[in-house]
This record gives structure tokens, C-alpha cells and sequence, in this order.
């Protein structure tokens, strides 16, 4: 089945709607106007205004609201249009969200989704380009996943949806309309992907390339151009940020003795680095070959023109040139 | 003995913006219910006192935000409310905490940080929750706890329909409270607006005690009126919150209008007594002249008193009696909290996910951290 | 020359909250003004439908957000304002940046991200600046661009009064600019309570172009009276935004008013003919028909031409004649952006921070970081 | 001179107010109150309301109203009375202040300090005590700073106020009453501390402690028991977490081929993450005897009784134990 990650997401959304009546989708233009990206098609005609439901553009306001409603009873998906203008929000994803099971012993939860658009477009500038992955996997309370495909899409965010705790979930304009084979199973609407476990989406030997969203269709194109070049990359797709899946990043580089990380956000303090650390307390530390690198967006705010936005993200050349280099075949 | 009633003035009127409501200036009570609501008063003015005695001890640490003066607020939204309506406050919570049916026990332990506090001792005096009271916080950041209580009424509505209601309720409904100075924040309006295009039962409430820590009201609002905040769009009232029935006459008018599905702004003016927090000595930024003349002349105990006493339902030597009361068994509720035990140490990694235990959490070093 | 003038009807009258203005049921101009006027709204119609087509041509990329339709509450802004007087837009900001003295060229030369564009290709539709005219954005974040422009009103009067200035000005204002949507952010609200605390020299302008995006102002907005939004405390006043006279003379009371130091809260009722954006057709959420019947009836260059012909100061042909001329000199000015150069790869990093060479600019790799 | 970290933070502010008439301060209870923790003492009555301005309780408000004001010829520094407040305001600081001079192409700079209390205090729980270094840092066109000491806070803070671009400085409450001695040199009205230079407070040959804020103090601590048990600390105060000092980093590094990093944040991408991925960027990886080892808060929202926050902070002995490890002096 060829499904875009925007049906997937769709997918995902329909059936836990059908099959939760608690669940509700907000967000601005979500219902009439399909979604800004359409992701929301549909839904306001089959489940109706009551469930599927436009916002004014206050977001603190109705992110806020959502976690009230998320506290008595519903589950609300909250869609930022993108994940940028989560910044006017994010007092209410981590201090009345995250933090409320624990201020209150247990006593209230928050089942909660805030999704969206995350990270960079194509020619949005400054304001509507940046990556939250670091920001919100830094904070206990949530739980933090970003899918790459539409498997992960759908399972991810059937998960985050059941899930009795707040979920941010990271998405990627860019990837919206990109269609991936989806298997049977995948296909069905008990299909969910436990959240907090990574996916070796191509087994290597060589170097271990750790990476989420986008990038790992990036990561896959540089291990393609690493096979013809003798290099065996394999490539892990972390699907969820916060818990990070130590294990299998341990386990990886146990066996390849190269780290590489990718992601398209600013360096510092950004989810390669954490990473790096990670492999620190594991101990996988002490079977590396090489340093770790890193691979990240320019630390820089994202310009507009085209050719400044193309060298300020990654592509596979970086990654297969950092490969090499971990791999001692170049300097 | 339910018989024995009287009617009492309102020394100030409701007043209403854009809302027809009764005129009440009077209202009528029963001895029973005021003599209650005098050993209610009395009993979270103890604990507060109570509490400032604690924390000059240092057995209570961090923020520590007092209602003594602001009781009657507490009174008269418990008279107007069934326990299906919904409470959502601020810092300034025990009161609240209290009303919703916990015990003074389990408040001050919770202030002493101990593991049979309300919060298991992980809240302290900014935290207090009772989901099964419909009590939804105690809220430490100024303003948040407002879209939020909007979003409980969202909840009550919408689960409501679901079910089958009435699109036109009458739904429970959700008081979201906030103080004079969080009036100001933007949220309020963004969360007032919602609940007028959604149809929500939810009352914005804020509690006028004239300062917002060390600002008075006309420094830090351009429109000190609160209850006229809705503009055009929602209406409102102001409600004498020195006056318990007052508060309870209001917030019955309040309650019939928003559980229709109609946001309401509700303004009840008040005092607080001791500082904003405890490290606020609270007489820099406003005369002690002024602090002495309200706690003489606009106190809610002594007017809830004067009632009773008047009315022939107790004489003062009897309340004075009652009084004493209260405050032994305040005082012994105390030392049940100070006799509990510390949280235990591994408390510390419990109730950050629900209904999971975390497979990885992360100490001070590796070393230490939980793994499950 | 100048002797040419006529008096002209205005539609619909100026409307006030809270406070009382001229009624202004008709408007004086001359001929040279209204042929101005003409001239560069039609400049910025021409420029936005170039935007239109190299949009579809790939030229442009990301959003892209016109302003035809709304061109008459540019010009009256202009003819009401000094350029010492401070204007803070959205990313809606095209005309605007054209209005404080930009080019053609370079502001189609930013859309097409360019070296030689107005932000130097670094900030796209979205973002169009110049300091030295007092045009601070441009902003791409809704609501945000209404604090920092209450902001920049605060620096003026700060300034002023720093330098020996009455406390009573007059200041140079500052019009903060907010759509329909945005209004509900609490954001403003908030400014406009710290403006009226604090005699603020700003406007508070809703330009009411009837939807935020897809949503229809009715669905957004609980009083989508937005002239009436400062409720008791900040008084306000509605303007045809399809009529350039009405907005001149609206502004320039507002200026008057408002450079006193007193904010104001200023309503223009306007029209987008365009989507939201490119990928927004603009008409599933509102008739095509609806559009049409606007772009005939209320079209505010149509307005200005038949004032023009019907005051005989020019023929129908003529002011065809003057179109075809400004279509001509847009579409050079197109072709100039075109021939500009892509910015240089250096300036990826460069503008980071103010006045200095970071020391360390990390690349994609450590290796392709830059060292100064 | 013996000087209150909170005097010294004043004394700061006082010489640049009349130093530059275009310094202002605005917060909530800065001028009539003094500030909530007094650091503001006085301020109010020298330079009168129109420089030093009680705000209400709207932060996404003023911090924007403040952005406004540098971008028109004022330096404004905007108190949070603690950062966890920033959380509202955030979006200007990111999106209104650290990007507009790159947005505009260097058209419009902003001039703004944004400061207050960071981190943990003492029994304020979960909403009040959140460490937002990693947060800040991690974005391009800001500048981070950290004092530890009343000459840091000084110094740091004047620098900030100086500064063509905004900065964000987070202080601490718990050492606001802390007293240090203070240099004459640091006494007088032109002294700055360059922002962006670590500091190294003891010199050491074994280990390298990297840390900031009221950490610096316990790593002190740590130092000093370590000398007794024949280790020898380097304890590097970062004063600045953006630009983070590289070079003083790696050099210590290489010096002592051991690494710990000391934050009392949340781990997963905190700033102990980014400085060992930086000692991997600058090769002084290469010259590790032992992976480095970070000491963190306890990965929880903090809670507020006495036995268990102390529990979820860093203590001197944690520092204590881990030089041990990294020294191969205990397992
Ligand atoms: C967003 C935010 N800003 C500031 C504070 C610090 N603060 C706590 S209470 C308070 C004053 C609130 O005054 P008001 O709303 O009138 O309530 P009252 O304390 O009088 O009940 C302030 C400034 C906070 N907790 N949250
Ligand atoms: C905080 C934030 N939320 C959402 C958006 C996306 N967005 C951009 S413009 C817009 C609609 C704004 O409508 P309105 O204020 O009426 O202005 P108009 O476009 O009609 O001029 C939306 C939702 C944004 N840029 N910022
Ligand atoms: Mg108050
Ligand atoms: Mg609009």
C-alpha cells in the first residue's frame, strides 16, 4: 500500500476517533479548511464540529484549554500549524502538562498529543524553520517522538493518542506529501508503534548513523552511496526523542565502533550531543574506533533565499564524507 | 431546627455589565448554615494563622501563600456550587483544598513536605489537586490555570453531549479563578473567547484583594473594573467578597446563568490580610492603617458573627466558645502532620509517567540511575 | 495647481467607542493627491499580481501573503502620518515596505532571494524592515509585532521625555498593526493595558480583512467589534478600509489623538482578494462569489478613479493610460529583481550577531564551521 | 570588599543606568517592591519611575514591549522575576529578539538583557525551579550568560547591558545573599568581564570540572576534598554557556585527560551533552584516559520536599565520587 505520511497521519487520527470518543482534534483550520497541510482532510465532515475543531490563533489560549479538557476526561489532539508558534504555548506543554502528574503525586494526568510541523520547510525563514527536539526531549513529564515514514506516522501516533501521558509529537511539512509503502499490518487500525523504541532501518557494520524525522531519508540516501564506496552504514531511525532508546544506540555502536548523529536542528545542546553522552554511560564509549560525529543544521537562523537554506541543512554528501572520515578511509 | 431563618441586608449591591440579574439586596439565612460557615471561616483562618507560625519556624519552606481575609470567597462559592462543579484556583489554594473536603491535616503535612501531605509531600503550598472534588489546583504560574479551567468545561460539555445532553445543559460548571494582577494576562481574554464561541460553563472569576503581590490594582490594570472585562462580548458581576452571602447570592445567579453555556466574568472584591508570601511582610506598599481598618471594619468572620449573634442564633461568649474549638482541633491537626513521616527517599522517581514505570531514569550520575 | 480640489462623501461614517471624534461625512482632496494615490495603489496591485504569477512560476518560494484589495488602508495610513511616525506590520507587509520608500525591484528582489532584495534574500515575504524609514516589520508570528510595537512606542516617548520633551507630547506614534485573527491573542490585550498605564503614543490597528486564514471572523472572534476591544479602559474608532479618504481622515484624528499619549484602538474594515497565502485558493471558505461582488462594488481603487473622472480630472482613458504606464514600470522593475545576483555563500553567516565576527560558527560538520 | 552576589548584580545596573541614559529596567515589583529578591534596592529612588518600571503580570507582553524599545534606541534589561516565567515570554526572545538581526539583514539590532533567577531555589517545586541554560543556549542570536560569583555577576551583567544583541543571564536565588570578595579593580565603574571567555577558578593537572552558576561553588567544594585525597581538580566556571569557550574547554581537557561536567539541569541534551560533544569536535578527545562522566539533576520535575529536592540536585560528593571514577581511584 502506498500511503503519504499526510494519510497516515490521517489514518491514524481517524481511527482513534472512531474507536476513543473522548478523542477531539483542535487546532487553527483544522476542520473547514482541512488542516494547513490538509493533514486533518475529512475529518470534520465524519466526526463533525464537536470533535474536529477550528481555533482562534491564540495558542497559549488553546493549549492551555486542551490540557484542561485532557485532565477531565477527554484526550485531545492539539495541532500546532507549525511547531514554531508552540513557543507562544509552551508554558502549557511543560509546566501545566508535563509536570502536572508529579505536582499532584499521581493524583491527575494528561493525556494529551500536541503534533504539528517541526523543523525546516522550504523558504520559510527564520521564524518558521526552527527544530524543537532538543527543547522538548530535555524536559521529564513527556514523552517526545517524530516519525520519519508513514508507518511512523500512523503507529506513533496511535500510540502517543492511547498514551495516558502528554505526548509531543514532531512532524515534517516537507514529508507530508511523500508516500511510502505501508505493509498489512500497518495497515490495520490496531496497529500501534511502542513509543520509546528505535528501528534499525538498515543494518551495517561499518559506522552507525543515529538520526530521526527527515534526516533518516537522508541517512539512507548517504548509506547508499556508502555501500558503493565499501562502507557499511547502518541507519537508525529513533521514532521517539524522549525516552531515548539507549539500548539500541548502545547496541549499534557496540557493533560498528562509528558514531555519526544527524539532525537538522542547531548543534548545541541538540540531540547528537546528547547522544554523544549517552554512549558515554553506556560504555559503548569504549569500543569506538573513531570520535563521534556529529552532523547538524548550521547554527545559524534558517535564511530565505534557496541556495543560503540548501547550505544550511544537511544532505547525504555530509553525512557520507563524515562516514569516511570516522571510517579513517579520508581526512 | 432547619427553620430557624432570617434575612439579612447586603450592604453592597450585585452589580452587573451587560446582564440583567436580580437586584439582591437582601438574603435570607438559616442558623444552622451560618454557624457552619462561621466554624468554616474560623477554621481556615486558624490553619492560615497556623501556617505563618510554621513557617517562622521554619517547618515550612519555599512560597507560602495565605487566604486569610479572602474567606468568605471560599464560603460563598461552596454554598452556590454542588461538588459536580468544578474548581480550578491558583497558588493561593488551601482554602480551597480544605472546602473540597481534605483535612487540615493532610494540608499542613503537605506544607511540611511529609508523605501523608495531600500531595505526598512532592507539591507544598502552590499544589494542592482533588480530582475525585472536582479541586483542579493550585497552579503556580500567574494565569495558566484559566484556559486550563476553561478546558475542564470544555470537557464537562462536550463528554455531556456526547453522552446525549442537551446542547443548552444545564452542564456542570467550572469556576477558573485568578487574582487582580493575573487579570491582565492575555490569556484570560484568549480562554474567555473561546468559551463565549464554544458555549462553555465557565465562570472568570477573579478574586480582587486589591494588590497583585506588592502593586495595587490601579498601577498594573488600565481597567480595575473586572467584571466588565468581557467587553461586549461576556458579560459579568461584582460581588461584595467580604460578605458570604453575597458571595453565595452572586455565584447562585452566576451558576444559573453559565451552566447554560454562557462564560461569565465574576468579580468579587476582597482583602488579603498578610502578605503576598511569606517573605513579604506586606505593609510596604500599602499603610498597616489600612490592613488594621479592614481587618475592623470589613472583616467576613466578625460580619458572618454579628449575623448570628444579632439573630439571637448564638451569643458572642458561645462563638467566642466555638471559636476555641476550632482552634484546638486545628492546632492538633497540626501535630498529626508534624507526626508524619518523610516521603520516602524513593518517591523521588515515582509519578513522572502514569501508569508506566519510566524503563530509564537518570540520577545525579549514571550510576544512580533507577532502571526498571 | 494645488487650487484643484473637491469635497468627497464618504460612504460610511467614522465610528467611535468610548470617545467622541468629528463625525467626517465627507473629505476634502485635491487632484494631484488623488492621482498620487491612484498611481501607487495601483503600483501595489500590479506588484502583488507579479508576486501572483512568479509564485506560480516557482520564482518565489514559501509563503507568500498579498495585499490587493486592501490598498486603501495603506495609503491613508501614509497620507496621515509622518515619516517620523513608526509602522509595525505582519508578514502581510509588501505595500507597506513599498509605502516607506522601498523599490519595486528590491522588494521583489527579496521574494525571488536575491543579494540585491530589501532584506538582502535573507528574510523572504515575511519579512521586510527599514530602520531608516521606521518600518520594523514584517513580523511572521501572529500577535507577537504588537508588543514590540507598543515597544516602540514606549522608546519614543522614553527618548523624548529623556531629552526634555512635555510629558504630554506630542510623541511620534507608532501604529501596531494585527489582522482580524490575531486580534484575539492576548498579547494585545496585554500591550494595551501597559500603553494605557503608561501614555503610550500607540495605535492598536486591526486591519478586519473579514477571516484569519480560513476562518470567517464570526468564527473566531466572540466581538468582532474590534474598535471595541479596549472595552472601559481604551477607547477606539472604526474606518471604511475600502475607502482611502475615510482612512485618511480616521488616521489623522487617531494621530491627534493618539500622539498625546493616549492609546487608541483602530478598526479598518477591509478585503483580501487573494488566499491567505499561495497554496490558499481563497475560495472554499468564501464564495467566489463573494469575492467578485467585492472586487466590484467596494474596490478601493475603483473608488479613486471614479472620484478622479467624475471631478473631471481625468477621462477614464487617461487613468487607463496612467495604469498601463505603472504595469510597464513594474514589469521592469520585475525584470531588475530577476537580474539581480543569489546572495553570496558567505552571508549564511553573516548578521548572527550585531557589530562583531562570531568567533565560532558551527557548520553541518565541525570542519565546515567558520573561525574568525 | 566583601559584596552580596545581589548588591553586586545593583551595583551593575546602578553604573550602566548612569552611565547611559537609555538603560532602563522593567519587570514585576522592580521599582516600589525593590524586586522580589531586592536585587532592584534603591534603583527606584534614584532613577525615579520613568527608568525603573513595575510591570503587571504579563510577561509575553512586556518582553515583547521591551524588544520594541531596543530596537528603537533603548538597552532595556527586563527582569523575569524567575526564568520559569519566561516560558510566556519566550517567543520574543527567541523569535522577536535572537533572529531579527538576521531576518532583516542586520537592518534592525536588539539591544535587550532579559534576566532573573534560573534553576532550583529552595522548596518551590516543580513550576519554579526549572534550569533553562540548555534551552537558551541552544539558539543562535543570543548570548548566554551565568554568573557564579559577585565579580561574575557584575562584570557579566554590565557587559550584557553593553551588548549590541540580547542576552539572556541567568542567576540564582539561592546565592543572591551569598557574599564575595571583590577586587578593587572589580569595584570600579569600568569593569566588564568579556562575555564568551571561560574562567578558570583553580587550576588542576588530574581532572577537569566544567560547570557554571552556584554549581561552580559545590565543584569548589569538591576540588577542595579532592586535593585532600591527592587528586587535583581544575574547576572551569563557564560564565558564558553561549558563546560556549571552547578553547578553554579543550585545553583543560588536554591538560588533565579527564572530563566532568557539573549542571544542575535535566540531563538529556543539557549542557554537560553539548561540552562532551565539543571536546570531541576539538580533539582533546583524543587525549581522554577515561570517558567523561556528567553530573546532572536527577531527570524528574522537582519536587518539593526537603528530603527528596535535595535528593534531585548535585551535592559535592557526587562531583567527589565521579573524579574518583574518572581517575580510576574507585569503580
Ligand atoms: C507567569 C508568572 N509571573 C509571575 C509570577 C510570580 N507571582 C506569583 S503570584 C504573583 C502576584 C499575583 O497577584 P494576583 O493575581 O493579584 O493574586 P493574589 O496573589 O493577590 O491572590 C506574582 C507576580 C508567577 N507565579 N507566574
Ligand atoms: C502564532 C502563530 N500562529 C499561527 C500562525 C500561522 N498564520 C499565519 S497568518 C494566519 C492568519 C492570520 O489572520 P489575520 O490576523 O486575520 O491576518 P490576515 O492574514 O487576514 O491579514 C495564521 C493562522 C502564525 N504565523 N503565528
Ligand atoms: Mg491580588
Ligand atoms: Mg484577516
Amino acid at each position: 500500500h502506498k500511503v503519504a505520511l499526510r494519510e497516515a497521519l490521517n489514518m491514524a487520527m481517524e481511527e482513534e476517533m472512531t474507536r476513543d470518543k473522548t478523542v477531539f482534534l483542535m487546532g487553527e483550520e483544522v476542520a473547514q479548511y482541512h488542516g494547513a497541510y490538509k493533514v486533518s482532510k475529512g475529518l470534520h465532515d465524519k466526526f463533525g464540529p464537536d470533535r474536529v475543531i477550528d481555533t482562534p490563533i491564540t495558542e497559549m489560549g488553546f493549549a492551555g484549554l486542551g490540557v484542561g479538557a485532557a485532565m477531565n476526561g477527554c484526550r485531545p489532539i492539539i495541532e500546532f500549524m507549525t511547531f514554531n508558534f508552540s513557543m507562544q504555548a509552551i508554558d502549557h506543554v511543560i509546566n501545566s502538562a508535563a509536570k502536572q502528574l508529579y505536582m499532584s503525586a499521581g493524583d491527575i494526568n494528561v493525556p494529551i498529543v500536541f503534533r504539528g510541523p517541526n523543523g525546516v520547510a522550504a523558504g520559510v525563514a527564520a521564524q518558521h524553520s526552527q527544530c524543537f527536539a532538543s527543547w522538548y526531549s530535555h524536559c521529564p513529564g513527556l514523552k517526545v517522538v517524530s516519525p520519519w515514514n508513514s508507518e511512523d506516522a500512523k503507529g506513533l501516533l496511535k500510540a502517543a493518542i492511547r498514551d495516558d501521558n502528554p505526548v509531543v509529537m514532531l512532524e515534517n511539512e516537507l514529508m507530508y506529501g511523500v508516500e511510502f509503502e505501508m505493509s498489512d499490518e500497518a495497515m490495520r487500525d490496531d496497529f500501534v508503534i511502542e513509543i520509546g523504541k528505535a528501528k534499525v532501518e538498515r543494518e551495517g557494520t561499518d559506522v552507525t548513523i543515529v538520526t530521526f524525522s527527515r534526516m533518516v531519508g537522508v541517512a539512507l540516501e548517504a548509506a547508499k552511496e556508502l555501500e558503493a564506496k565499501g562502507i557499511s552504514a547502518e541507519v537508525i531511525n529513533l521514532r521517539t526523542i524522549r525516552p531515548l532508546d539507549r539500548d539500541a544506540i548502545d547496541k549499534s555502536v557496540r557493533k560498528t565502533s562509528r558514531l555519526i548523529t544527524v539532525e537538522e536542528g542547531w548543534p548545541q545542546s541538540g540531540v547528537g550531543a546528547e547522544i554523544q553522552a549517552v554512549i558515554t554511560e553506556t560504555g559503548a564509549f569504549d569500543f569506538l574506533d573513531a570520535p563521534p560525529e556529529r552532523i547538524t543544521g548550521v547554527d545559524v537562523p534558517m535564511p530565505y533565499a534557496q541556495n543560503l537554506e540548501e547550505a544550511a541543512v544537511p544532505k547525504a554528501n555530509h553525512i557520507v564524507a563524515a562516514a569516511e572520515r570516522v571510517c579513517y578511509r579520508s581526512r | 431546627m432547619s427553620s430557624e431563618s432570617a434575612e439579612f441586608e447586603l450592604a453592597v449591591p450585585l452589580e452587573y455589565h451587560n446582564v440583567e440579574g436580580p437586584a439582591a439586596t437582601s438574603a435570607t439565612a438559616t442558623k444552622e448554615e451560618l454557624l457552619d460557615v462561621h466554624a468554616m471561616m474560623h477554621r481556615i483562618r486558624r490553619m492560615e494563622i497556623s501556617c505563618d507560625n510554621e513557617y517562622k519556624d521554619k517547618n515550612i519552606r519555599g512560597f507560602c501563600h495565605l487566604y486569610d481575609g479572602q474567606e468568605a470567597v471560599a464560603m460563598g462559592m461552596r454554598a452556590a456550587m454542588t461538588s459536580r462543579d468544578n474548581i480550578i484556583g491558583t497558588y493561593r489554594c488551601h482554602a480551597l483544598q480544605l472546602m473540597r473536603g481534605d483535612t487540615v491535616s493532610r494540608i499542613v503535612g503537605e506544607l511540611f513536605g511529609r508523605a501523608g501531605g495531600s500531595s505526598a509531600g512532592k507539591g507544598g503550598s502552590m499544589h494542592f489537586y482533588s480530582k475525585q472534588n472536582r479541586f483542579w489546583g493550585g497552579a503556580g504560574i500567574v494565569g495558566a490555570q484559566v484556559p486550563v479551567g476553561a478546558g475542564i468545561a470544555f470537557a464537562d460539555r462536550f463528554n455531556a453531549i456526547a453522552e446525549g445532553a442537551s446542547r443548552d445543559g444545564p452542564f456542570p460548571i467550572t469556576v477558573a479563578m485568578f487574582g487582580d494582577g493575573a487579570a491582565n494576562q492575555g490569556q484570560i481574554w484568549e480562554a474567555a473567547n473561546m468559551s463565549k464561541l464554544w458555549h462553555l460553563p465557565c465562570i472568570f472569576f477573579c478574586e480582587n484583594n486589591q494588590y497583585g503581590m506588592g502593586t495595587s490594582v490601579e498601577r498594573h490594570s488600565s481597567n480595575p473594573r473586572y467584571f466588565t472585562q468581557g467587553g461586549e462580548a461576556i458579560p459579568g458581576i461584582r460581588i461584595n467578597g467580604m460578605d458570604y452571602l453575597s458571595v453565595r447570592e452572586g455565584m447562585k445567579w452566576a451558576k444559573s446563568y453559565v451552566e447554560r453555556g454562557q462564560p461569565l466574568f465574576v468579580e468579587v472584591v476582597t482583602y488579603r490580610y498578610h502578605g503576598h508570601s511569606m517573605s513579604d511582610p506586606g505593609i510596604t506598599y500599602r499603610g498597616k492603617d489600612e490592613v488594621k481598618q479592614m481587618r475592623e471594619t470589613k472583616d467576613c468572620i466578625k460580619l458572618v458573627s454579628k449575623r448570628i449573634v444579632d439573630s439571637g442564633w448564638a451569643s458572642e461568649k458561645e462563638l467566642k466558645d466555638r471559636e476555641k474549638a476550632i482552634k484546638a482541633e486545628v492546632a492538633k491537626e497540626v501535630e498529626l502532620a508534624r507526626a508524619m513521616p518523610l516521603p520516602d527517599a524513593e518517591e523521588l522517581y515515582t509519578h513522572v509517567l502514569h501508569n508506566e514505570t519510566p524503563k530509564f531514569i537518570r540520577g545525579i550520575d549514571i550510576g544512580s540511575s533507577r532502571v526498571a
